[in-house]
């Protein structure tokens, strides 16, 4: 399993710079977002796989049994997600607002407008 | 507005969805759940009653305005953190008054994320609404 | 017999899951392919978690189970409708072999905004 | 108000997956805040709580019917050629509450062949598209009669205070 | 209370206390302005204490480590949250002569805090998830601060500022995930354990090369420098002025964090590759600057040119090359913000920093002139300034670790600085200006540049207690044992 | 063990509906049709889940399935909104 | 009183920045009060004429007061006999100056600052001489050039001071980084960097590794600063200066700081061929380059200008001699040329204030007008010219009669270049000396030349007349300098007549040819200015090529465009990750290929997504393609055990999907493709830089994770954090800091769309 996440990660960084070197705001702000759906996959499968054993304790149980699935990395994705979510937002609707001051969407018409 | 079909689903699923959240805030510390997904589904709640009835009708309905919202969800997070020291303890140590009932600071920090999270995404939605 | 019941039922809802998806990417335009998705998936996720509920057998998962069944059934019409209102708007053309179309009769032929 | 009330604790005890007192109070007074504060906020008129309540009732009633339709769409999924003879319809309304007119359209989704699409402004008409049309009457007929009359029977005088339109 | 906490709590409850304050000006720039001066005071009262009693250590949530996260201060750590602390207080103290009023009810003065809270968490923390966390607080920040502006060229360049800083953080959570992943553990000093006498394999190679790409970026090292020019020259003069003070050195002190804890038994090559950088974003930066026409253009190249400097000790290693970047980081910090606030006249007089535009100071406002001759002068090393006293200790750093080419670099480079501020004086102060004054001058202004420069002369003065301090700084960081041992073993346990 | 066959063959069947279903989001042709596949995509992870919570009797499964269902119904919601949108210009 | 002396000395040398507020203020009143400053110059000389006397006797003193010991920098001060000649030529000179600038600037708002600034100057330049400390005399030096800066550029509104100030800067800075690179080499070397412990020592640099370096830089330093050839070029430019500048550094001291460096460092590092070599070498070209040029110009500045760059070569050329009678005759001749040259400029300056010009052929006879002035010129050019009784006579004798006994194979030709340009320099001296006040006709002034104008150029004149006189009153002092250079030197004798040797000879045909030179004047600067070489031109093409490789850089780096940023970032990156993969070999292929539909399912749906996304044409599409790899990402979560990130994956995914529908409501994201050839090259590196990514994650992060945090939280969220679900304990307990981090993140971004929303609102209004 972690040859295919492996492989949707890389094709997530992959995908998201290909979009982060296209014309548009709006594909660049996709892009973003993929990468930083690919980065979360990244740190999720880096940290180890296991199948459906939620880190949570049993509710007559005093300890969590084995095997189970890595907690660390669930709360790293989870601020990283969150963090990724207000970051992505603002990017966006900063993108959106130099649309509106320049009038275009494709980069390289913002960039040589000045 | 928009049809009376989305309204009147809006108008059901709303108290469902603010249920939902808060069960998810309050268990959050023994099962899945938590002051985020508790606040993200607040959050969606009223952001489909923002386009069921508009944005208007959705800030009525919160109440308070969600930049409010925010900055108390902060307050309140850093104010647990800081009854640790309070208490004699490190900062964001937790206090459990009553642990078996699942309440301590914990409970409250997780509080306070869940509204900064309800106040950050309406914050974010309504102004989208509104200024565009 | 329990698990039975649960295999065959999660089975079922599963079939028609497939039968929804291969519905949505075969049928013809949008609005039978939306009848297609609708009816299906609401029934098979039903039918898993009727099975599922069967199996895990507690009262806890099973309410929880009926109320995603009953969230479904009150999302899944309002989801359509709004789909269906803005294919109408964006004059999404329907099938050639559409026998009658009175919502566009009554809106004059021409889409109009805001109900 | 308080039907709903009451729903919205057992509804949090189920998700609690305990039906002990202290987790009836608690949903209980949970629900009474949500439903105050909705109250408050203007979102929620009492009839249309109650009417709400009594639509997810009926859900299980349509279970069967469910079954129905999704068997006829299976066959026109898997059919080679298409056999179906779809088209929008224009349905006038009986119904009149919005709790009503929800619940019939989601009836009208479920079931065989026919996919609510929108509400007139006036609530007078509600356009369907239907697979299968032999005439556009027969199928107007049909909607009235499978569902629209069970919905009208659900008005039954409640004795609530306040939830009579 | 752990006075480390303090310097993180105080910007954030000043913050949402902004937030919760009425929007009018003078409310928001008095709860600033105490907010800086309650953060200077703490910085200084935890400096105190460090340079009393040694490394001090916060486990935060009394979870000890690496379990917690653990707030840790060492000398550098320390001096720099100070440097920090001065930095607000300029700042904010410079709000008092006027902010754009649109401006200043959208959140200036609270992101201002929020900026700084991210700084100092990422100098205090000693988790690198936590630094993660802490670089997206100061980023998050700094995006907004630099989207508050309505012309088309600075939303430009505040985007192209977040795109590529937000590739940056992608690239750090990207190593950050795989250290986890091969580790267990993000505490720093944990780590450090971890990888002590680990050969380094491709697994430590691609994370260094990670963090070096995450941190370089962030720090504009050669050749990943791109953005701060593109950017730093757009933004009001009070903002420019943090970022170019305090951003690019957190990125410098996550450098120096990873290369002494993670990678101290890093392969030759990698400290070639870190030389490397150091001599090509000195000699770029600086050569980069003469082309420039713009006031705070020159000033983003000088930056970082500078930067080289500041990262030469990482390369060698050694205490005194350590003590002399650290040395260079505090009057760097000092200077550069200055400056910043130096250009804040010139958009107040004359609207605009463009070089053709300005002139006519050093006549008609001697003051202000003597005032920012100062920093003017100690970013060109002209003695005894602290840029001098810097230079010093990078050159007989360098030197003595006979790394000939870095020495004749910060010497080639001394003298592109010297020329850059010569013309950068030349054109703003000396030459007749083309128009006249724009708006008169709120003398508030000079309050902060004049307690920088003061600030600037006090290194100068203090250069043997702050150089014997750099050094013990620089030790510390070399002989990472105490810090370790600090870590994991100090502070509240649980 | 033939019971625990027939959960098996229903993720195989669900998941192959999911992916038959991406086929229609990348198909289109219009908005409107990629939205519903997206809708039935929701379903099939929500189902998904659902068969999970029978696979390993997890509880959180299930409430992964309400989120799902919940929110994907706001995304439909929104995504529908931009449609109508996107036909006034 | 000895000791008293001793102590006193770093304040001494620092006072005059101690008196800056006072000058300030001072120095803006009128000119009877201003002129009171020039008092405390005086003090100072007679204070290092009194430490002279003690140092004669007890040998050389030392005084510090600390500074960055540890950096190696003190403000140490260390006097022997050739610091102290400096001493007392820069206070005394100095005092004279001050006098002078109080009138010239009289009535002046910037005299204050004037005034200060050339406090500051005399401050940098005593502590330049009297430094111990190598790295406190790289600063003091550096300051002086600074100081100079600010000086030349005093008449800021001029565009050629501000060039020629910036020029100076530059070069000279650039001498002085050299100059720190060898002081800290040498203090490497030697193991001290303070100059008396080394002199004590008897530490020589020679076999050290660094030695060339070191010489080579020390020299550098010293050539830059006292404007020797190809270096020169900067001094003319700087007579733009106010005269007082001129007169104090360009002629009296700051260009001598150069000489008394190689004199300083000759013990140490001097007396080898290489430095012997160079140092003559230069000196002499220098000396005959400016000759040359001095007769050849008009403007009575540069005149003066150039006989100083000459006079400058000369005594280097002295020094690279190194024999006891060239140093002494260096040193008699820069203590002659300190007074001349200084009266001269004073001359000159005084004239362009009272007549308002300094072209030499446009004065002329004006000695009945200002016949005090006329004095002062007239001794100043006849001791600059080498007539007998004067001291600029002895310095000349000095020279041709060390010139005789030493320079090998060189020494006639040294001899050679020595006669013709003290020839020429005669010539010049008369005609900035003589000529405005020989003839007739010419312009008049408007009034008396006042005292204090005049009575400083007189003073430094008149003592070139009695020093050479009395040389017997300089030359214990120059005694002791040259022992300051040599180590114990026999006393030195310095008298008017040597009797008639061939030294004599070659002075009266020096004389000779003055006079013929001077007759002529004019139809030897027409012969003489088209023969010009352009030294300027390395210091403007320098210039011109870095600002050239500067524009190129940016273009190359810097181009503007934020996809090239990006792409350069990825090829950085990938780039660094892939050298590493290659170089060090891939681990073991892990186990991996155990997968279920599920999970299958939801890698296909991501990495469906994510093409579809790269390929869409309609951004809607590209959102919904985004939201089918969220959803293909939270699958992946709850089936590996994380029903809270799936929970969180999911709903983030859907408002992030309701935030962009929002935004594109309002945002038309059309625009033009880019070119397939771009598309190519950018697939194949999203291929390569996705593959290196997935090839990191599967061989280096794949591996088995120790559960060095998890295990403690897994036996503790219960016990002492009351929770069971680990992930929400982690986040609201065990790394609640973190958490806390995040929703500062979360608010000020939300702070921010709301800022950025309304700004543009109201830009829109
Ligand atoms: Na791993
Ligand atoms: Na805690």
């Amino acid at each position: 399993m972690e040859l295919i996440l492996a492989i949707a990660a890389g094709a997530l960084y992959g995908t998201g710079f290909y979009m982060m070197l296209r014309r548009r705001l709006g594909q660049l702000i996709v892009g973003l977002g993929l990468l930083s759906n690919g980065t979360n996959l990244l740190i999720f499968t880096a940290g180890g796989l296991t199948r459906a054993r939620a880190p949570i304790i049993a509710g007559d149980a005093q300890e969590l049994a084995r095997p189970y699935a890595d907690p660390v990395p669930q709360a790293l994705v989870l601020t990283a997600i969150v963090i990724g979510f207000g970051v992505l937002a603002f990017s966006l609707v900063l993108a959106h607002r130099v649309h509106i001051a320049t009038g275009a969407d494709d980069i390289e018409e913002i960039e040589s407008g000045q | 507005m928009t049809s009376l079909i989305l309204r009147t689903g809006a108008r059901v699923l709303m108290p469902l969805l603010l249920l939902f959240g808060v069960f998810l805030l309050l268990r959050g510390h023994n099962e899945p759940g938590g002051g985020f997904v508790g606040g993200l589904v607040v959050a969606a709640a009223y952001a489909l009653h923002s386009f069921a009835f508009g944005v208007a009708a959705a800030r009525r309905a919160l109440l308070v305005s969600p930049r409010r919202l925010t900055a108390s969800g902060l307050l309140l997070a850093l104010g647990s953190g800081l009854l640790g020291p309070a208490g004699g303890k490190e900062f964001l140590a937790s206090l459990w008054p009553a642990p078996e009932m699942g309440i301590g600071t914990p409970l409250l920090f997780d509080l306070g994320v869940f509204l900064v999270v309800i106040g950050v995404v309406l914050t974010m939605t309504f102004t989208l609404f509104e200024e565009l | 017999m329990t698990q039975w019941l649960t295999g065959i039922l999660v089975l079922i809802g599963a079939l028609l899951m497939l039968l929804a998806a291969v519905g949505v990417l075969r049928l013809p335009d949008l609005f039978t392919r939306m009848q297609a998705s609708t009816k299906a998936s609401t029934l098979g996720l039903a039918c898993l978690l009727a099975g599922t509920a069967l199996q895990l057998a507690e009262v806890s998962s099973s309410i929880r189970a009926v109320s995603i069944g009953a969230f479904l059934m009150l999302t899944s019409p309002v989801s359509t409708h709004v789909i269906a209102r803005a294919a109408y708007l964006m004059r999404v053309p329907l099938w050639e072999g559409t026998v009658v179309d009175e919502w566009r009769e009554d809106a004059g032929g021409e889409p109009e905004a805001g109900t | 108000m308080i039907l709903a009330n009451l729903l919205l604790a057992l509804a949090w005890a189920a998700l609690n997956g305990r039906f002990t007192l202290e987790s009836l109070v608690v949903g209980g007074v949970l629900g009474r805040v949500i439903l105050l504060i909705l109250a408050r906020g203007g979102v929620l008129p009492e009839r249309q709580v109650a009417r709400g309540e009594r639509a997810v009732v009926l859900m299980g009633y349509l279970l069967w019917q469910i079954v129905l339709a999704n068997l006829r769409v299976a066959l026109d999924v898997v059919s080679v050629r298409f056999r179906m003879r779809p088209g929008v319809i224009r349905l006038p309304l009986d119904v009149t509450t919005d709790g009503e007119i929800l619940l019939l359209s989601a009836m009208i989704n479920l079931t065989p062949g026919s996919v609510a699409l929108d509400v007139s402004p006036d609530r007078r008409i509600m356009y369907v598209h239907v697979m299968h049309i032999e005439t556009p009457e027969d199928a107007k007929r049909r909607i009235k009669e499978g569902f629209e009359r069970r919905v009208l029977g659900l008005r039954v005088p409640q004795k609530e205070g306040g939830d009579e339109a | 209370m752990n006075r480390l906490v303090l310097p993180l709590v105080i910007p954030l409850l000043t913050a949402i206390i902004l937030l919760f304050a009425p929007r009018k000006a003078l409310w928001q720039r008095w709860i600033s302005f105490a907010g800086s001066i309650g953060l200077l005071a703490a910085a200084i009262a935890l400096f105190l204490r460090i340079e009393r009693d040694g490394i001090a250590v916060l486990q935060a949530g009394g979870w000890r480590a690496p379990f917690g996260i653990t707030l840790v201060a060492d000398l550098l750590a320390a001096m720099l949250v100070v440097a920090a602390g001065i930095v607000a207080v300029a700042v904010t103290a410079t709000s008092f002569a006027g902010v754009d009023p649109k401006r200043e009810a959208s959140g200036y003065h609270p992101l201002l805090h929020v900026l700084f809270m991210g700084v100092c968490g990422a100098f205090l923390t000693g988790d690198l998830f936590n630094l993660y966390v802490w670089f997206e607080v100061m980023l998050v920040a700094s995006f907004v601060l630099m989207a508050l502006h309505r012309t088309r060229g600075q939303l430009e360049a505040a985007f192209k500022y977040v795109t590529l800083n937000l590739i940056a953080s992608s690239v750090f959570l990207t190593a950050l995930g795989l250290l986890y992943g091969g580790t267990g553990t993000l505490n720093l000093a944990d780590l450090s354990t971890v990888f002590r006498g680990r050969e380094m394999g491709a697994f430590e190679l691609v994370l260094a090369m990670l963090f070096f790409s995450a941190f370089g970026i962030k720090a504009a090292l050669f050749p990943l420098f791109f953005w701060l020019p593109a950017s730093y020259h757009t933004p009001p003069a009070a903002v420019g002025a943090v970022f170019a003070g305090l951003l690019t050195k957190v990125g410098i002190y996550s450098l120096i964090r990873i290369f002494t804890l993670l990678f101290r038994d890093a392969p030759p090559g990698v400290y070639t590759l870190l030389l490397g950088q150091a001599l090509c974003t000195m000699i770029v930066g600086l050569v980069g600057a003469l082309a420039q026409r713009d006031f705070r253009r020159v000033l983003s190249f000088n930056l970082i040119g500078h930067l080289g400097y500041t990262s030469v000790g990482l390369a060698l290693v050694t205490p005194a090359a350590m003590a002399g970047s650290i040395l260079y980081i505090l009057h760097h910090i000092l200077v550069i913000t200055n400056l910043y606030l130096v250009s804040g006249i010139f958009l107040r007089l004359r609207r605009t920093t463009q070089l053709a535009e300005l002139g006519s100071m050093y006549r008609e406002r001697p003051l202000a002139a003597a005032l920012a001759l100062i920093p003017v002068f100690s970013l060109a090393g002209v003695p005894p300034l602290s840029g001098f006293v810097g230079k010093v200790a990078l050159l007989r750093a360098t030197l003595e670790a006979s790394a000939y080419w870095t020495s004749a670099a910060i010497l080639v480079v001394g003298v592109l600085t010297l020329l850059s501020m010569g013309r950068l004086w030349e054109a703003s102060f000396w030459k007749p200006a083309p128009n006249p004054e724009k708006a008169p001058l709120n003398r508030v202004i000079l309050l902060p540049i004049a307690g920088l420069s003061a600030a600037t002369l006090a290194i100068t003065f203090a250069a043997e207690p702050l150089f014997t301090l750099a050094l013990r700084a620089g030790e510390q960081l070399l002989r990472p044992e105490a810090y370790i041992e600090a870590v994991l073993y100090g502070g509240a346990r649980r | 063990m033939r019971p625990e066959m027939l959960v098996y063959a229903a993720l195989v069947l669900v998941s192959a509906a999911l992916l038959i279903a991406f086929v229609r989001v990348v198909r289109g042709p219009t908005l409107p049709d990629r939205v519903v596949a997206v809708d039935l995509i929701g379903v099939c992870a929500a189902g998904l889940s659902v068969l999970g919570a029978a696979v390993s009797g997890q509880r959180g499964f299930l409430d992964a399935a309400v989120v799902i269902a919940l929110l994907g119904f706001l995304g439909t919601v929104a995504y529908a909104r931009y449609a109508e949108k996107e036909s006034l210009k | 009183m000895r000791i008293a002396l001793n102590a006193m000395l770093p304040l001494i040398v620092l006072s005059p920045f101690f008196l800056l507020p006072l000058v300030v203020r001072l120095g803006k009143q009128r000119a009877q009060w201003a002129a009171l400053l020039a008092l405390w110059p005086a003090v100072l000389a007679v204070y290092f004429g009194a430490l002279m006397r003690q140092v004669g006797q007890a040998g050389p003193v030392q005084a510090s007061l600390g500074w960055a010991a540890s950096l190696g920098l003190e403000l140490s001060f260390y006097a022997d006999g050739l610091s102290l000649l400096f001493a007392l030529l820069i206070s005394g000179v100095g005092s004279l100056i001050v006098l002078f600038s109080s009138r010239y600037f009289d009535q002046d708002p910037r005299a204050g600052r004037f005034q200060a600034i050339l406090f500051a100057f005399m401050g940098s330049m005593l502590g330049l001489v009297l430094a111990d400390n190598l790295l406190a005399l790289v600063a003091f030096w550096e300051l002086t050039g600074f100081t100079s800066y600010l000086l030349i550029g005093f008449e800021h509104e001029r565009a050629e001071a501000r060039s020629a100030a910036l020029q100076a800067l530059i070069v000279t800075g650039a001498g002085g980084m050299a100059l720190l690179a060898a002081g800290v080499l040498i203090g490497q070397a030697a193991g001290s960097f303070n100059l008396s412990a080394l002199l004590a020592r008897g530490v020589r640099l020679e076999d050290a590794a660094s030695y060339p370096f070191v010489a080579v830089l020390v020299l550098l330093a010293a050539f830059t600063k006292s404007a020797q050839t190809p270096f020169h070029f900067w001094l003319p430019n700087a007579m733009t200066a106010p005269t007082p500048v001129s007169a104090y550094l360009h002629s009296a001291t700051m260009v001598k700081a150069g000489l008394y460096l190689v004199a300083r460092m000759t013990p140490l590092v001097g007396e080898t061929p290489l430095w012997n070599g160079l140092v003559t070498a230069v000196g002499a070209i220098t000396m005959a380059i400016g000759a040359w040029r001095s007769v050849a110009e008009t403007d009575l500045k540069r005149v003066l200008a150039y006989s100083t760059v000459s006079a400058l070569g000369l005594i280097m050329m002295l020094l690279g001699v190194g024999t006891e009678a060239a140093v002494a005759g260096a040193l008699v001749y820069l203590s002659a040329h300190a007074g001349y040259k200084g009266g001269l400029f004073l001359v000159a300056g005084t004239l362009e204030h009272e007549v308002g010009t300094r072209n030499v052929t446009e004065l002329s006879g004006l000695r009945r007008s200002m016949p005090v002035l006329a004095v002062a010129g007239l001794l100043a050019a006849c001791s600059m010219a080498g007539i007998p009784l004067f001291l600029g006579f002895t310095g000349k004798e000095l020279l041709y009669d060390s010139l005789l006994g030493a320079g090998g194979g060189w020494g006639p030709l040294l001899l050679l270049a020595a006669v013709g340009a003290s020839a020429l320099m005669g010539a010049a001296a008369f005609i900035a000396g003589w000529s405005p006040f020989a003839g007739s006709g010419g312009p008049a002034p408007e009034h008396k030349v006042p005292a204090a104008l005049a009575a400083p150029p007189l003073i430094m004149a008149a003592a070139g007349l009695a020093a050479g006189i009395w040389p017997g009153a300089i030359d214990g002092v120059i005694g002791l300098a040259v022992s300051g250079v040599l180590g114990d030197a026999p006393p030195v004798r310095l008298s008017l007549w040597h009797g008639l040797t061939p030294v004599l000879g070659l002075s009266l045909l020096t004389l000779a040819l003055v006079a013929v030179l001077f007759r002529w004047r004019i139809g030897v600067r027409r012969r003489i200015e088209p023969l010009r070489m352009d030294f300027e031109r390395g210091y403007t093409l320098a210039l011109r090529g870095l600002d050239a490789l500067s524009a190129w850089s940016l273009r190359a780096l810097q181009g503007g465009s934020l996809r090239a940023y990006v792409l350069v970032l990825i090829m950085i990156v990938g780039g660094l990750v892939l050298t590493v993969l290659i170089s060090q070999g891939l681990p073991g292929f892990p186990d991996v290929m155990d997968v279920q539909p599920q999970e299958a399912a939801a890698a296909l749906l991501i990495v469906g997504g994510a093409i579809s996304a790269a390929r869409s044409k309609s951004i809607i599409t590209a959102v919904l393609s985004l939201g089918l790899t969220g959803y293909g990402v939270g699958l992946t979560f709850l089936l590996f055990g994380a029903p809270d990130l799936a929970m969180t994956q999911f709903s983030v995914e859907t408002l992030t999907a309701v935030i962009f529908v929002l935004v594109f409501y309002h945002h038309r994201s059309v625009g033009p493709m880019s070119t397939w050839p771009i598309r190519l090259r950018d697939s194949l590196m999203a291929v390569l830089f996705g593959g290196s990514i997935a090839a990191v994650l599967l061989f280096v992060g794949a591996a088995d994770t120790p559960l060095r945090l998890s295990g403690y939280f897994a036996e503790n969220a219960l016990p002492l954090a009351h929770g069971r679900n680990i992930v929400n304990v982690i986040l609201v307990d065990f790394r609640a800091l973190d958490t806390m981090g995040e929703i500062t993140v979360l608010s000020t971004a939300a702070l921010g769309v709301f800022a950025v929303l309304r700004l543009g609102r109201d830009m829109k209004s």
